[in-house]
């Protein structure tokens, strides 16, 4: 399944500093906006600065080839709006 | 098979509670709602059925928590949470009971019910969520509001001093006690997951943030900017150690402060006594 | 009848008796005089039945206890007086609103505040109606003799669990201390009731469905059906609402389900008034002065009747205009300033004069108190 | 009209007893067994109740015994037929309350001013303190007195009654005093 074919990408990519691969298409996380209250952490957490707020302030994943997946982001989430892509 | 990341983070929502409609109650960045994933992601670890479970909680923002997840839940009156836990405990001690509770609730109006349920060392795993302020009535002064701080009743800084939990809790004869942040993820989710692992009484205080009222009125930020605020001012039990009461004025101690495993647990006792009784 | 076990009870220990005969398993209290004989009474005999006894910091936590326990299952009781009665009248208010079953003996004694510890009085009967705020029914009933404690402590524990609603026992100083030789009832003597469990599916699972009865299904915690309970007002899943439709359904749930089956509930002793001239209404201890007075006023020719209410609350009004209604005159006696003389009052016909004997002294009304006032108004 | 309060009296199925002396004379404790010993003894009914309360301790303390072959409405004391006083605080404070001709039974070591000619008087305290050897069981040797003047119950009932509550290896000593205050009865009970 798909679980084989990003493990095969992964090994296959090896100029990526990542851990994962995130094309722009294949966005490292899913968040659910309509949860999301636009507090902000996630976006001055994420220590890769992969967010950057809409003009609602809710976060756009702007670097999703940054995001190493530390799961900061949605471990904060105090809204459970972020759920990792990463299968 | 090992747990993929969508599975990891996703582990909340099976706790939902279905019937409630989400997002919750709490202001943008309320720390509560991190404790609360901190919470079910443990509960999950340990392999708890959601039927053993019981919430209970008292009056506050805090208290809210429990009504979102799903399991056994009792939202109480201010204060009595422990009591009624203490209840449920009592009456069927083979349920994990959790008690919700804020520094209002659990230290003010509820302390009497604190200090008791210590004493007793009935197990308990008290989460009490700090945030130094009633959030729920508007940002007055609670028993944790620092010295000098401005809340709507303390409006020209508090001349009071404030209670350490833990080092109440302690005094008081709880078994387990430990202090975290809301910032200190990994960590809180240690303390919590040995909390409720732990046979007797447990005191988790996880400090939180309320910036709508605590923050706004003493210049502390916005959520973000509290929760960089704890890590600045967090200070592991080991450096603690090596520093002075000077330098500890204003910091959080965090990490496991005190643990007791030789102590007897209150039911265990009484159930001993009815064995015994019953002959 | 011979072959039945005697025992010298106190009215507390008599309490105690009926409770566990109900199939009480726990207690929770704090030590209140002339109470206290209830909460050591349990302490001695629950660990020996497997039952539960906790001696909690004080009477607000005694109450949350034991409605904790209600939840996990357990028929739960408690013993107190005035001052704990007090302090339980908020979380009185939260098993109203969740509909938890419990007993609480109120053992009265003179007010308010500290008031009389050691003396008599029956001045928590508004407050048994009325203690905690808000719109609620409640239950209260008031036995008179010791062997009346114990059955009327099953009748508590039994419309509790019928009704889902807690339930007050009003006993007061003399009651509470004084002993009888009574028959200890056995097993089939008396009927059990246990609280309805739910039959549905978890998922189909409404806390607090509206039935028939009124009265919902009640599981315990731990039986699968993980429900919120909330002091909140709730609509039917258990949920806080502040939808004017779900709050006037609670609100008229908890009321009708009491109001529309008050004949399951109601009790009284009435005693010859078909030709009395005079009636007097008592309940608890002042019924037996009452009952006294009537006795030695018929054998002086007076035509004397008595009613006594075992249920004080829900009030039967309906009994008390019909048993009255051949009378020329009514004495509620009763051990306060004038409490359950403004119900009578109520629907005592306009050509009915409503006379009192009150006592707040911390002394009980006599038997010659009563022919006085018999004297007076014949 | 008045005339009921002239017309009324005291039913007499009812048996009214006080026991009345000082707190710690153990009248509470003999009022307890004095129903045991009724109840025992047949299908009567029996109420207890007693002052109660910090006064109880060191003043004086009564507790009243009503006994009926029917139902006992009113449960403590009208008019009594049978007043026991250890002290003569306790006589001059409830001899008002015997009913003419009612059983005065007197603790005559203790008490010394006597308001009327008809008693019973028997040194309890001294024949408890010269006998036995301990004041304590003076209470139960009054039972033991009212049993042989009543016949209310029998003496077997109440010495059962009394072993049955009283401290264990006291047994000896309250089984003399029954027999003491019966046979000091009997020798002055008056038919």
């Amino acid at each position: 399944m798909s679980d084989s074919n990003q493990a095969g990408q992964e090994k296959t990519t090896p100029k990526k500093k990542s851990k994962y691969d995130f094309t722009d298409d294949n966005l490292p996380l899913e968040i659910n906006l309509s949860w999301c209250k636009a507090c902000n952490i996630c976006i001055a957490m994420c220590p890769q600065q992969i967010f950057e707020p809409d003009r609602d302030g809710r976060p756009v994943q702007t670097r999703p080839a940054d995001c190493t997946q530390c799961t900061i982001c949605w471990v904060h989430c105090p809204d459970f709006c972020i759920i990792s892509t990463v299968k | 098979m090992a747990t993929t990341e969508k599975q990891k983070s996703d582990i909340t929502h099976k706790y939902l509670r279905p019937q409630k409609s989400f997002p919750s109650v709490w202001c943008p960045g309320c720390g509560n709602g991190i404790v609360m994933g901190a919470f079910v992601r443990v509960v999950d670890k340990l392999g708890y059925s959601k039927d053993e479970v019981a919430m209970v909680s008292g009056i506050g923002c805090t208290s809210r928590l429990p009504v979102y997840l799903d399991f056994n839940s009792l939202h109480t009156t201010h204060g009595r949470a422990l009591a009624f836990a203490t209840g449920v405990k009592f009456g069927q001690p083979k349920m994990k009971v959790v008690v919700i509770t804020g520094d209002g609730d659990a230290l003010a109006i509820g302390g009497n019910h604190f200090i008791h349920a210590c004493r007793r060392n009935i197990d308990i795993t008290c989460i009490l969520i700090n945030n130094h302020t009633y959030g729920m009535t508007g940002g007055q002064g609670s028993p944790t509001t620092p010295e000098d701080a401005i809340s709507t009743t303390t409006p020209y800084g508090n001349v009071e001093k404030h209670f350490d939990p833990c080092d109440l809790a302690m005094a008081a004869g709880a078994t387990y006690v430990a202090r975290g942040t809301v910032t200190h993820y990994p960590q809180m989710e240690k303390i919590i997951s040995a909390g409720l692992e732990h046979e007797g009484f447990s005191l988790i205080e996880i400090i939180s943030n309320c910036h709508t009222y605590y923050g706004r009125l003493n210049r502390k930020g916005d959520a973000p900017a509290m929760l960089e605020q704890f890590k600045e001012n967090a200070i592991t039990t080991g450096k603690a150690k090596k520093m002075d009461e000077q330098e500890l004025v204003g910091k959080y101690v965090i990490g496991k402060l005190h643990e007791d495993n030789v102590k007897s647990e209150f039911c265990c006792e009484y159930q001993k006594l009815i064995d015994h009784q019953k002959g | 009848m011979a072959n039945k076990k005697k025992k010298l009870l106190q009215g507390n220990g008599a309490c105690v008796e009926g409770a566990i005969y109900a199939g009480m398993t726990f207690y929770a209290g704090y030590p209140i005089t002339p109470s206290t004989e209830i909460a050591e009474g349990c302490a001695k005999i629950l660990p020996k039945l497997g039952g539960r006894f906790i001696q909690m910091e004080d009477e607000i936590a005694s109450i949350a206890a034991i409605i904790g326990a209600s939840i996990t299952g357990h028929k739960a009781f408690t013993g107190t007086s005035g001052p704990g009665y007090s302090l339980m009248s908020e979380s009185l208010g939260y098993a109203y609103m969740t509909e938890t079953p419990i007993v609480v003996v109120n053992v009265q004694r003179g007010g308010p505040s500290t008031g009389l510890p050691t003396k008599v009085g029956q001045a928590d009967t508004m407050q048994a109606r009325w203690g905690t705020h808000g719109d609620y029914n409640a239950i209260a009933i008031a036995p008179s003799t010791v062997g009346e404690c114990l059955t009327e402590t099953i009748r508590a524990f039994n419309l509790a669990e019928r009704f889902r609603t807690p339930v007050t026992v009003l006993l007061d100083e003399v009651m509470g201390h004084m002993r009888e030789i009574i028959e200890l009832p056995e097993k089939g003597d008396h009927e059990v009731f246990d609280r309805v469990k739910p039959t549905a599916k978890p998922e189909d699972f409404e806390a607090f469905e509206m039935t028939d009865n009124l009265v919902s299904p009640m599981p315990s915690y731990g039986e699968g059906y993980r429900y919120n309970v909330t002091g909140l007002t709730h609509d039917v899943h258990g949920f806080s609402t502040n939808r004017t439709d779900e709050t006037i359904m609670k609100l008229d749930k908890l009321y009708n389900k009491i109001e529309h089956f008050k004949d399951e509930i109601f009790k009284s002793r009435v005693e010859l008034v078909d030709d009395a001239d005079v009636i007097f209404i008592s309940y608890g201890t002042v019924s037996r002065a009452a009952l006294q007075a009537m006795q030695i006023a018929r054998k002086a020719g007076a035509k004397v009747g008595s009613i006594q209410l075992y249920t004080i609350w829900p009030f039967d009004y309906e009994m008390i205009k019909r048993a009255t209604k051949n009378c020329k005159k009514v004495i509620v006696a009763e051990m306060n300033m004038g409490q359950i003389c403004h119900e009578v009052q109520k629907v005592l016909d306009p050509s009915i004069k409503l006379e009192t004997v009150q006592r707040y002294d911390g002394e009980i009304i006599t038997p010659m108190e009563l022919l006085e006032k018999l004297e007076e108004v014949l | 009209m008045s005339k009921l309060l002239d017309k009324i009296e005291i039913p007499k199925d009812r048996f009214e007893i006080r026991l009345s002396g000082s707190g710690g004379q153990g009248m509470i404790f003999g009022s307890v067994v004095l129903c045991e010993a009724i109840g025992q003894s047949g299908n009567k009914s029996v109420v207890q109740s007693q002052s109660y309360g910090p006064e109880a301790r060191g003043g004086a303390s009564k507790a009243d015994v009503v006994i009926s072959d029917n139902e006992i409405y009113y449960p403590k004391a009208m008019k009594l037929d049978l007043l026991l006083a250890m002290t003569q605080e306790s006589l001059d404070k409830y001899y008002g309350d015997l009913k003419d001709h009612g059983v005065l039974i007197i603790d005559t070591s203790l008490v010394t001013e006597i308001p009327t000619e008809e008693f019973y008087g028997i040194e309890f305290t001294r024949l408890a303190r010269n006998e036995i050897g301990s004041i304590v069981v003076s209470n139960v040797m009054a039972l033991g007195a009212i049993c042989a003047l009543t016949g209310l119950f029998t003496k077997e009932a109440l010495t059962e009654a009394v072993l049955a509550r009283a401290p264990r290896g006291t047994e000896e000593r309250n089984t003399k005093a029954i027999e003491i205050g019966y046979a000091e009865a009997l020798k002055i009970k008056k038919d």
